[in-house]
């Protein structure tokens, strides 16, 4: 009980932290801090495979590329100045509007998790042999499996494709081109 | 011992701070982990339906989650650099060439 | 299997169309494009005048139908058929097509290819709305033949063109797609009632339809109809869509497009719902009463002459919806009768006006004057569309007002008295222009008018011809049309056999919800059970004539069943 | 052979209306006088035919073809002879032809393709009147009715690039329009009551009835079809289009505007005597309109300075009388009128025309005078045809307009009789005004179109134009004679009897004769019933007796009285007019103020202006067409129009571009979406 | 529980696209710069592959794995998707040439995204449902974003991108909790398991039906999930706005019948409200937006919104009507938006101006045919007959008003009229407005040219037609009740 709440507790504060800060370099740390409590809740969990692909994969993988990328980028800083079109309705702005529906979700997600079922403690026959999962993993979800190559595969060529460097001299594309003054202002037809 | 509901009400706050850091935080990249924090609160839900479920399908799902997660990220990543490249800026506000 | 003529008609201006679409659209070539397209036009033309001699007028059935499925998983067929209703209005259309073609010989130099194109598959809707048996096909061609009118009026048209395009598209959509979704609820009711779907019109004249579902079912396809005619508040599209068409537009929008509205009435809306039709002709004829009065009053202050015509045309109108509403034989023949006449000296007048218009290219009527010097002859034409739109009797006009005056009045005589205003304003109207135009002494800028050239005495001596022909012997035409015409009031009296009160309504409905309850399956004939009183008041409360031999002679009180007093109001 | 009657003038239109610009005037002068010629013998021999059969039941027949058949509902051209329609086309074919020939002199001047259209407008004319007399239903004799309408509006527009002439044109055809709507609402009403249109199977079936009490179906349709009449027959409240019909040629005037269209409402009314009688009610209508009109006329009358709208207030106060002699029943009396008013009527406004055609268009009394030695043989005729319209002894006009107002007397309309004699009083005073100011006293400033003789030419065209034409003389004289013998065949039966009340009887009464033939197949026979035929038999002899117990003596007596009302109002004129036209200015001044309101002829079209055409032209356009259409209706289709872009407008601009606030939407939805369920 | 490794047949349709793919992947990786490679025909190789797989399986019903079923619903949408992916590649091989957009690149993402469409129309597996949509998803966001030296096309891309991972995170979400609640992600046990638990409802079923709904309405751009739709189509390549309008709608559509109309069904007393207000939502704002835009491209995607919430009719009414008018809609609306912004990419080409609805006057006079082909297009966008856009309307509103909702119907027709509006706005610039300045145009290339001729034939054969069409659409939909 004391881990749930030690690991819940980290989570939730450096998650917290994560979207309190706002120099990116420190998010992304903070978040591996709470990756890493989430791995404590697996391994309560009884998915110690989990846990450990979690940290391998999540913290180890995927934060190091957003930190590679926010260093690639150099814009540590959020910019702070505000952008006055950018209002959802009559000034309410996105942000503080966001986080009032982001606590409406959760009230709603409590209410809907705790009325209507009774949660019972978890039972004895938890799943946790490596063995068992792959063995699922290379038969029932075969398919799947195969499914996320491909999806790799695209997002690896999709990564290629809009990352890689100009390998020829830049020239404006009609396509692609609005201009400002090209665009009608609403309410001039 | 904590009950599948402690678990899924503790995903859902992550959840919910996922969603509200999508709102808080003006860098694409922040807003690129908060959608992260997002994935992982629905994969603490998975595994925790799966354990009260008795069953490993909860877990191999979350396999599958990571790797759309990394994914996304790296799709999501490419796309801000080439963005950065055309704006020089990470304010998402800022790139509204397309509106109305 | 005999020639299939009715698909001919419908085909043969689409294949015109396509051939045009082959000859390559050199400026030069316009004379030869001009020439298929008119030589098709007056193939089909002649196809409608085969189609009228080989025409059974003893018959009220609908005669060299054709029928092919579809879509069969819904009941959707291709069928058509002629009728003594519609026969008259394939022939008018036929006539008026060549007529609007030739009307533009000179005033249509741009893009005349596809000028021509338009004109010919507007023909082809047109005569497929009139031949269609089936809702779905009546449907397509209705909706389809709004496409190529919008480009006649939005290309060729005038400053305003663009508006008024869209005007007549979007006020006759807005009412169509009501009426779709009715003709949808037919189908669907058929299913539940016959197990199985079916657009077809007489399958769907036999089937007993719940009075609350006929009460919205009608109101659907009166809107549509009821804009398309115009009836009066929904009639401002038409002086906008007239003014700015070209003159072969004006011809064929007044000609034949505004009698798809009243046809639809005659064909769809009353008979598929005789009860609600029953119901609503009251106010029905109240729209058309005010629309005669209100166009004509505003006819006579319009300065344009376009704009005068098409408020004349609302107040035409007007008379020909208040005999359907009738629904009797003087009334509803007459109001067939008058649309061919309004087909007929309404084209003629815009005829006129457009070769005026080419002459001065304005429409002003302060802007003439005084033309009877300079142009006798089309003076002399034009006097002669006026009167026949007038109703001088001996002229065509005069025989559709006067038989819908007479079944108006038999109906409801108040209706029939104000009406008869119609006839009063619309001398007052249109002498007042004519006079303006022609009468008076001619001015510098129409002293060089030029009076008919050799091709617009082709246009003008035909309509002439026909408003004398047709004010002399109706019978000509009236007989063809009396069978189906009967049918049609036998279906309607059968299916309302009482007039419906307002206060029936509710009780109409009880019993029809009562109906859906038990509906499923069952095989019942709803509608004869859910009508709330069956009594002998009908001949009184609808306003028949008295029956021969049972004249009440002598009485002037006549004997009225007071259950029929509120109702009545027959002579 | 009655088809020939109105089909020959129609034939005269056609080709003079077809070939119009290639003919010479003679050419189609001798068309349109040759088919009216032929019209007329045709005519005579017709009503010959009529007269060799038994005098009860005098009737040809004659069904053209079917015209109208929907349903019960049917109609055929059919043309009926008896004696009322036989003396009317002898009269329009009569008085026609002879205004045909007049016309080929007077209207010489305009160009050969005008001087053809004349001819084909009046030989329509002539054909739709005659159509409009031989009408054996309502239907084609509202064909005629109509028609006569039409040509008097082209008749009266004839000289169209005048702005008056167009207008009065105009006038006179929706005025008329405004009736015809009531006869043929009148029509309707008769067609559900009766299920036939046929005149003799309305009257056989009117027969049949009771007379009403009170106003009842029959006196709604007898109404309505008086409001026609009133239309045609210009008479209160639709009398305003005549005198503007002035405008026209003169010899329009005298024929349509005098002679014969404009008595087609009396003509209507003795058409459907039996179903008038059956409505009392509508015939005291018809009485007091008839003679209010006549003395309203009158008065209007006397003040008017134009020769021509003199005499058309003239012809309105005549066929008030007409009316007046309907309304008391007596028919015959009526039609008597309309018959010798017919030729002296159109005699006066022929010499009108000489006058007017002598003095190059000048229609003003008082520039006219003196005129007399000028126009000797106008003068005379002239003279004529006012001795005979004043009720002079021996005349035409005396025995029409007495027998009228002998019954009138004798019906016991003591009232109506007064006013009668008043009217008849003014009528001399006002026609020997005319006759002094035209013919007698000083030469005025108008000069004659005698004086420029510049050159040759003119001094030929004044001379030529000073001595009345051939044709135009010829005409003059004979219908002079006219006016003097026309009143013979109907002598009062007091001098003898009067012929014409006989031949005319069977008209009047339900003609139930053998010879008779159902025009509409099928239509429905008198229903026989308690109230038969032969009720109403009884009481038409008795009228007839009442009618006889009237001894000669009191004939004699209103005799007397009416020519003494003749002779004063002769004797009046002359003291004012001829004697001391300074009396006269004085009696002008003394009562100016009537005098201005007779002037503008009791302000009535003004009236209408105000009233009527005013209101309505604003309200059409300010209220119906700017109003209603423009703002109300469109405004209401073109405001959804705006709205809904406006409204897209809004939504779009929710889509401010930034990715948070699409973030925000979408998650607004998962929230709704949610708080759906939680609220459910 | 074990894999059924006994038939694969089911995916052959897929595997041909994908191998196609990799293929073209390939291909590019072997060309030496300049090198021209009929990539794109290879593309076509595969498609037609696929559909002669499709072709084959027809009436036979396999499943491979358990989790793929080609049953005729799923293959008549394969067949929808193949066509707009051949369609697409033949109206992209202009762009791609002039564009100069890495082609091999170009194809295999479009490709990845027919397969990724494919599997997700033939899914029955939530997860792979999920899976299918990330490969589409992704291949999409890129394709978006492929026209890098595009600032517009890049931003396109990111809020594509960013706003779909935000929904797919709440469509997993969805999934867990569906998956904690019923034992499963399969569709068939999760309909066996949720008619039962559809007696006794609990919040947990509403917030897995909640967030399942969210997820496919993003994908469907249902309003208020459809912010991303006009940004999106506006900013990606033409050709690729078509491809993505019609196929993600095809694809997504087809699953979110699956799992609502079969897996979901007993739970339809809870979701239809929802459905009901999104359709109605999603007919009206997108197309009283689409009234007011200036720019084409934009207004067509606020117009494909508005299609989106016929469709949603359609899904909503539920019936065997309603499937089939889905299935209707979807390939004729597939068909004409590819062909309408198969026409905006050819003049994009072009030396004019063409973003905004004003630079279409006078292309009647400059180039006829397109202008008749924009019109055929427009006019079946608009649903006027004889074109298919008619028969794709009048069956959804047989559906709608099949099931009762009359109100549905008459918000549909009355937007329908009101979107006329905004589609002969075009057709007035194109007819009834002159020219600014005329401008030469160059020959249509054949291959588009083709492409759209063939898209305005299908409009006019399924408008004039379309018995047979509707059969096979209502033979599809008999194996899914």
């Amino acid at each position: 009980m004391t881990q749930f709440y030690l690991f819940g507790t980290v989570a939730v504060a450096a998650s917290l932290l994560v979207i309190a800060q706002r120099n990116p370099i420190y998010s992304v740390l903070l978040l591996i801090v709470s990756f890493g409590a989430l791995s404590g809740l697996y391994v309560l969990l009884d998915a110690p495979f989990v846990a450990v692909a979690q940290i391998i994969v999540y913290a180890g993988a995927i934060m190091v590329l957003f930190l590679f990328v926010v260093m690639l980028l150099n814009a540590p800083q959020e910019e702070t100045e505000r952008d006055a079109r950018a209002h959802l309705g009559r000034g309410s702005d996105p942000m503080r509007f966001g986080a009032l529906l982001a606590l409406a979700l959760v009230a709603e997600l409590a209410w809907a998790l705790t009325r209507g079922w009774e949660s019972g403690r978890f039972g004895r026959g938890a799943v946790s042999s490596v063995a068992a999962l792959g063995r699922s993993l290379f038969t029932d979800y075969a398919f799947q499996f195969e499914v996320t190559s491909v999806l790799i595969l695209v997002a690896m060529v999709g990564a290629v494709v809009l990352a890689r460097r100009e390998d020829r001299p830049r020239e404006p594309m009609e396509s692609g081109e609005t201009q400002p003054e090209d665009r009608v202002a609403p309410g001039e037809e | 011992m904590p009950t599948l509901s402690h678990y899924l009400m503790l995903s859902a706050v992550l959840f919910g701070i996922g969603t509200a850091g999508v709102f808080l935080r003006r860098n694409v990249i922040m807003i690129l982990l908060s959608i992260e924090i997002m994935l992982n609160a629905v994969n603490l839900t998975f595994v925790a339906f799966g354990r009260a479920l008795g069953s490993g399908d909860g877990q191999i799902i979350v396999f599958f989650v990571m790797t759309v997660a990394a994914a996304e990220a790296a799709v999501g990543l490419a796309i801000v650099i080439a963005l950065y490249r055309h704006r020089e800026s990470l304010n998402p506000d800022t790139f509204t060439m397309l509106k109305w | 299997m005999p020639f299939p003529i009715l698909t001919s008609l419908v085909a043969l201006p689409i294949a015109g169309a396509i051939l045009l679409l082959l000859v390559r659209s050199d400026e030069g070539r316009d004379r030869l494009v001009r020439n298929i397209a008119l030589v098709v036009s007056i193939l089909v033309f002649a196809e409608t005048l085969l189609l009228w001699s080989r025409f059974d007028p003893t018959s009220a059935d609908f005669q060299f139908v054709e029928r092919h499925a579809w879509i069969p998983s819904f009941g959707i067929a291709y069928a058509v058929g002629v009728d003594g209703i519609s026969l008259m209005l394939l022939v008018l259309t036929g006539l008026l097509t060549p007529l609007a073609l030739l009307s533009a010989w000179e005033s249509i130099h741009r893009k005349t290819r596809t000028f021509c194109v338009f004109v010919l598959l507007l023909e082809s809707a047109m005569m497929g709305v009139f031949v269609s048996l089936d809702l779905f096909l009546f449907y397509v061609f209705w909706d389809a033949m709004l496409i190529p009118m919008y480009f006649l009026i939005g290309i060729w048209g005038h400053e305003r063109r663009i508006y008024a395009a869209v005007k007549f598209m979007l006020y006759t959509m807005a009412g169509s797609v009501l009426m779709l979704l009715a003709i949808l609820g037919l189908a669907i009711l058929h299913l539940s009632v016959r197990g199985s779907y079916s657009f077809d019109l007489v399958a769907l004249y036999g089937m007993p339809i719940p009075g609350h579902l006929q009460f919205w079912f009608f109101l659907a396809f009166a809107l549509a109809f009821a804009i398309k005619v115009p009836l009066f508040p929904f009639h401002t599209w038409l002086p906008d869509a007239h003014v700015e068409a070209p003159t072969a537009g004006s011809v064929i929008l007044a000609g034949v497009l505004l009698k798809m509205g009243t046809y639809g009435l005659v064909r769809f809306a009353f008979p598929l719902f005789p009860a609600a039709a029953t119901f609503f002709a009251p106010y029905l004829a109240t729209l058309a009463v005010v629309g005669i009065i209100y166009g004509a009053l505003v006819a006579m202050v319009q300065p344009d002459l376009k704009k005068l015509v098409a408020y004349s045309s609302v107040s035409h109108l007007g008379f020909v919806v208040l005999g359907i509403a009738a629904m009797n034989m003087q009334g509803v023949q007459g109001a067939i009768y008058q649309m061919l006449n309004h087909g007929v000296s309404t084209s003629g007048l815009f005829l006129i006006v457009g070769m005026l218009s080419d002459r001065r290219h304005t429409r002003l009527i302060a802007e003439f004057g005084g033309l009877k010097t300079v142009a006798p002859r089309l003076v002399a034409a034009f006097l002669m569309v006026t009167l026949s739109s007038i109703g001088l009797p001996g002229l065509n006009g005069f025989v559709g007002e006067f038989l819908i005056l007479l079944g108006a009045f038999v109906w409801k005589p108040q209706m029939a008295v104000l009406a008869a205003t119609g006839m009063v304003l619309s001398a007052t109207y249109m002498l007042w222009m004519f006079q303006r135009v022609n009468y008076g002494t001619v001015s510098e800028k129409n002293v060089s008018l030029s009076d008919l050239s050799r091709r617009e005495w082709v246009l003008v001596a035909p309509i002439v011809a026909l408003t004398v022909l047709m004010g002399v012997l109706p019978n000509l035409f009236l007989r063809p049309m009396t069978p189906s015409i009967e049918r049609l009031l036998n279906q309607v009296r059968r299916g309302a056999p009482v007039e419906v009160r307002a206060s029936d309504w509710r009780r109409v409905d009880e019993r029809a919800r009562g109906w859906r309850a038990r509906a499923a399956g069952s095989n019942m004939t709803p509608a004869a059970r859910s009508w709330p009183r069956v009594n002998a008041c009908r001949s009184q409360s609808r306003g028949e004539l008295p029956a021969k031999g049972a004249r009440r002679v002598g009485t002037d009180a006549s004997p009225r069943d007071p259950l029929c007093a509120r109702v009545g109001g027959g002579a | 052979m009655l088809l020939l009657i109105p089909a020959l003038p129609f034939v005269g239109f056609l080709l003079n209306a077809g070939l119009g610009r290639r003919l010479t005037k003679p050419q189609s002068g001798a068309i349109a006088v040759g088919s009216m010629v032929g019209s007329f013998a045709v005519s005579l021999g017709a009503v010959y035919s009529l007269l060799g059969q038994a005098p009860g039941s005098r009737a040809i027949t004659r069904r053209v073809f079917n015209w109208i058949t929907s349903g019960e509902f049917v109609a055929d051209v059919t043309l009926r002879l008896d004696p009322l329609s036989s003396l009317m086309i002898l009269v329009v074919s009569g008085i026609g032809l002879l205004i045909h020939i007049y016309s080929t002199a007077y209207m010489r001047e305009e160009r050969d393709g005008e001087f053809a259209r004349y001819f084909s407008y009046l030989n329509l004319f002539a054909a739709f009147m005659l159509v409009l007399v031989l009408g054996a239903n309502f239907l084609v004799m509202f064909v005629g009715w109509e028609g006569v309408g039409l040509c008097s509006y082209l008749l009266i527009g004839f000289w169209y690039t005048k702005q008056a002439a167009a207008d009065a044109g105009k006038k006179a055809f929706i005025v008329n329009r405004v009736g015809d709507a009531g006869f043929v609402l009148g029509v309707l009403l008769l067609f559900v009551r009766f299920g036939t249109l046929d005149f003799q199977e309305v009257a056989r079936a009117a027969a049949g009835l009771r007379p009403e009490a009170t106003f009842g179906t029959l006196s709604l349709i007898t109404l309505l079809l008086f409001v026609g009449a009133t239309g045609k027959s210009a008479q209160i409240p639709l009398f305003v289009w005549l005198p503007d019909a002035m405008e026209g040629p003169t010899p329009v005037s005298a024929l349509i505007h005098a002679a014969t269209m404009v008595t087609a409402g009396v003509y209507l009314i003795g058409r459907n005597a039996v179903l008038f009688s059956q409505a009392p009610q509508t015939l005291a209508v018809v009485a007091l309109v008839g003679v209010v009109t006549a003395l309203g006329a009158a008065t209007i009358g006397l003040v008017q300075n134009d020769i021509k709208r003199v005499l058309a207030y003239s012809t309105i106060s005549q066929l008030g009388y007409m009316f007046l002699a309907m309304g008391v029943g007596a028919y015959g009396a009526g039609i008597f009128h309309l018959y010798t008013h017919a030729f002296f009527k159109a005699l006066l406004f022929l010499g009108a025309g000489a006058v007017i055609h002598a003095l190059a268009g000048e229609q003003d009394l008082r520039r006219m005078g003196g005129l007399r030695k000028d126009l000797p043989l106008t003068y005379w005729t002239f003279l004529v045809g006012a001795l005979a319209i004043a009720g002079v002894p021996g005349l035409a006009g005396f025995f029409s307009k007495d027998e009228i107002l002998s019954r009138t007397y004798s019906g016991g309309h003591l009232f109506l009789w007064v006013v009668g004699l008043l009217t008849s009083l003014l009528t001399a005073i006002y026609m020997f005004r005319l006759v002094f100011l035209a013919f007698h006293g000083e030469r005025r400033p108008a000069r004659l179109a005698a004086t420029p003789p510049h050159g040759g030419q003119d001094e030929r065209a004044f001379h030529h134009r000073l001595g009345v034409p051939f044709p135009m003389a010829l005409v003059l004289v004979v219908l002079a004679i006219g006016s003097v013998l026309a009143g013979y065949i109907g002598l009062p039966k007091a001098l003898g009897g009067s012929s014409l009340q006989r031949f005319l009887e069977p008209s009047f009464a339900a003609a139930d004769t053998a010879t008779t033939v159902a025009i509409v197949p099928g239509a429905p026979r008198a229903a026989p019933g308690d109230i038969g035929a032969g009720r109403d038999l009884t009481d038409n002899s008795q009228l007839r007796a009442t009618r006889a117990e009237d001894g000669p003596a009191r004939e004699l007596g209103l005799m007397g009285v009416s020519t003494a009302v003749a002779l004063g109002g002769v004797g009046l004129a002359v003291f004012f007019f001829l004697k001391n036209p300074r009396a006269a200015s004085r009696v002008a001044e003394r009562f100016a103020g009537v005098r201005t309101v007779l002037l503008n002829k009791y302000y009535v079209d003004e009236i209408y202006d105000r009233a009527i055409v005013q209101p309505m032209r604003l309200v059409a356009d300010r209220g119906l067409w700017k109003g209603v259409d423009a703002r109300l209706i469109d405004g209401a289709v073109d405001g959804l129009g705006e709205t809904l872009p406006r409204l897209g407008e809004l939504v779009r601009r929710v889509q401010t571009g930034s990715v948070r606030a699409y973030a925000a939407s979408l998650f607004l939805g998962v929230v709704l979406v949610l708080s759906y369920f939680w609220w459910r | 529980m074990m894999a059924e490794f006994s038939s694969m047949a089911a995916l052959a349709p897929m595997v041909c696209v994908t191998a196609a793919a990799i293929a073209a992947m390939t291909a590019e990786a072997f060309r030496t710069p300049g090198e021209l490679m009929p990539i794109g025909p290879l593309g076509f190789v595969g498609l037609l592959g696929a559909a002669a797989a499709a072709f084959l399986l027809w009436d036979r019903h396999e499943t491979s794995f358990s989790v793929v079923v080609a049953d005729n619903f799923g293959l008549f949408i394969t067949w929808v998707l193949i066509l707009v992916g051949v369609l697409s590649l033949a109206m992209s091989a202009e762009a791609v040439e002039r564009g100069r957009l890495p082609a091999g690149e170009y194809y295999a993402l479009m490709l990845f995204a027919i397969a990724g469409m494919i599997l997700m129309a033939m899914a029955s597996d939530l997860l792979v449902i999920f899976l299918a949509l990330e490969v589409l998803s992704l291949a999409l966001y890129v394709l978006t974003g492929i026209g890098r030296d595009s600032p517009t096309s890049t931003e396109a891309a990111f809020k594509y991108f960013l706003l779909g991972a935000f929904s797919s995170a709440f469509f997993l979400y969805g999934i867990a909790f569906t998956y904690g609640m019923t034992g499963s992600t399969r569709l068939d046990r999760i309909g066996s398991v949720a008619a039962a638990l559809a007696t006794t409802p609990t919040p947990m079923q509403w917030v897995a039906v909640g967030l399942l709904l969210v997820g496919f309405a993003f994908k469907v751009s249902a309003v208020p999930f459809h912010m991303w739709t006009p940004d999106a189509y506006e900013g990606a390549p033409s050709a690729v706005t078509g491809f993505m309008s019609a196929g993600v709608k095809a694809a997504a559509f087809a699953a979110f019948a699956r799992v609502f109309l079969v897996a979901l069904a007993p739970f339809r007393a809870e979701w239809i409200g929802v459905l009901l207000v999104m359709a109605v939502a999603t007919m009206t704002v997108g197309t009283i937006v689409a009234l007011v835009q200036t720019s084409v491209k934009r207004m067509l995607a606020y117009s494909s919104i508005a299609h989106g919430g016929y469709l949603l009719v359609a899904l909503a009414s539920a019936n065997d009507v309603g499937a089939g008018a889905l299935l209707f809609y979807l390939l004729t609306y597939g068909v004409t938006n590819l062909g309408a912004f198969g026409v905006v990419g050819l003049l994009e080409r072009e030396g004019r101006p063409s973003r905004q609805v004003r630079d279409y006057a006078g292309l009647w006079s400059e180039h006829p045919s397109l202008a008749a082909l924009m019109t055929i297009f427009l006019l079946s966008l608009g649903g006027f007959p004889p074109f298919g856009g008619f028969i794709a309307k009048w069956y959804v509103f047989t559906a709608a008003i099949k099931a009762g909702y009359v109100w549905l119907a008459i918000v549909g027709v009355l937007t329908s009229v009101v979107s006329v509006v905004f589609y002969l706005r075009i057709v007035v610039m194109m007819y009834m407005t002159p020219a600014a300045a005329p401008v030469r145009l160059r020959p249509i290339p054949p291959m588009t040219g083709a492409a759209l001729v063939a898209s305005a034939a299908i409009v006019f054969y399924l408008g004039i037609l379309p018995a047979r069409v509707l059969g096979w659409a209502a033979d599809s939909i008999r194996t899914m009740f």
